[in-house]
């Protein structure tokens, strides 16, 4: 299944991108989804460890199954107000 | 005007024009809570800022927080606009109106809506000190958020 | 204009510009309460008031009050206006300002100054129902504040 | 000596006066000054045993002792904000 992944503000300067198509075995878990992304080395480790994620703009856990076209963001700490 | 309002917005705040929007002849009380960019931070002068922001959440997650608000003191005049992209020292970056028949609700709305967007508002502030320096300012890690799935099927 | 900023008026209120007098570049929390008239009070309808004021005295009390929370909270942005005699439904009674480099000082502030004028402003509010029915409003007796003296010797 | 007594709101028109002056003898107390309006019987009677009382503009006890010149003002429950 692919997935629709997003970054913003400190995380797209790292990665140096703001979207990316992913690719997941179907059953794939935000988790595994992470684990994806960090497999690609360079700048992804950089990344932390569990950070922040909403799929489908929806706050998430890591143990959330992800179904094809979801779009997860990863979600930096927030500063708005 | 749906009640609560809520936008995500680039062009300038009217606060005046917010508060002025959410009172009735019903309501003895009307508040109007607005952040500003201030001028420092953490010892260091800010020259600006910049918002960068997941709009199409941010759209919805304000929505929610007012309408969280709505329930937990039970008034519906609450306006709440938040403004993203590049802003200068004491442009307004969030205004927040509440009116209601007694001054309690509306402190208590004003208070939860300003403190759930400090926590679970997708916005980021980057902040530009001098000509050139910019630094992304440290956030809240959003947590405790009901985790909650909207689908798309 | 002195700090904090302290009135009793017979004049229509602006609530905003009151609001923009206290803010500056180091403030990122700007806040405005507004009493006003309410068309409704305890199951009947309210046509109008008129506030009764013991002027002098009220004139030092809102001076005291105002002066007390920016000890309490450690700012002095604060501008607080109360106004007096006729008013009409959705006219404002009272406006209190408050600006401060963070949130939680603006909220306590302007909560701290609206419970005070309530407990022992001198102003009186009496309604007028219909036609020509009116009423003192029940209000509150002041208990509880120093008995300290102004003499004038 | 001379004290100068005002009413205000319900009071005033209760006593239909917003001002009276009051001669008490030298070292009377608050107290005394409204047992002395309270002897003028008629509407004077009306008004609650012990009301909220400012000398010289600042709430006062019922014990504080009066100096010629004082204005001391009766303060119905107030309805500000």
């Amino acid at each position: 299944m692919e997935i629709r992944a997003l970054f913003f503000a400190s995380y797209k300067e790292i990665l140096g991108t703001e979207e990316l198509r992913v690719d997941l075995p179907s059953g794939a878990t935000v988790a595994d989804f992470l684990e994806e992304l960090r497999s690609r080395g360079g700048a992804f480790t950089v990344l932390p460890e569990i950070p922040a994620v909403a799929v489908n703009m929806a706050y998430s856990d890591p143990s959330l199954a992800l179904s094809d076209g979801d779009e997860v963001a990863l979600i930096p700490p927030v500063a708005g107000g | 005007m749906t009640v609560p309002f809520t936008r995500i917005v680039k062009d300038p705040i009217d606060p005046a024009g917010l508060l002025a929007s959410v009172g009735s002849d019903a309501d003895g009380a009307s508040m109007l809570f607005t952040g500003v960019v201030r001028n420092h931070n953490q010892g260091r002068v800010v020259g600006g800022v910049r918002y960068d922001v997941y709009e199409e959440m941010a759209t919805g997650i304000l929505a929610q927080i007012a309408e969280e608000a709505k329930q937990l003191v039970g008034i519906d005049h609450i306006a709440v606009v938040h403004r993203v992209g590049e802003l200068t020292v004491g442009d307004v970056s969030v205004a927040i109106a509440v009116s209601s028949p007694h001054r309690a609700e509306a402190f208590e709305a004003c208070r939860f809506i300003i403190e759930e967007i400090k926590k679970r508002l997708p916005v980021w502030k980057k902040e530009r000190y001098g000509d050139s320096v910019e630094e992304w300012v440290e956030g809240i890690t959003p947590v405790g958020v009901p985790t909650s799935r909207v689908g798309r099927s």
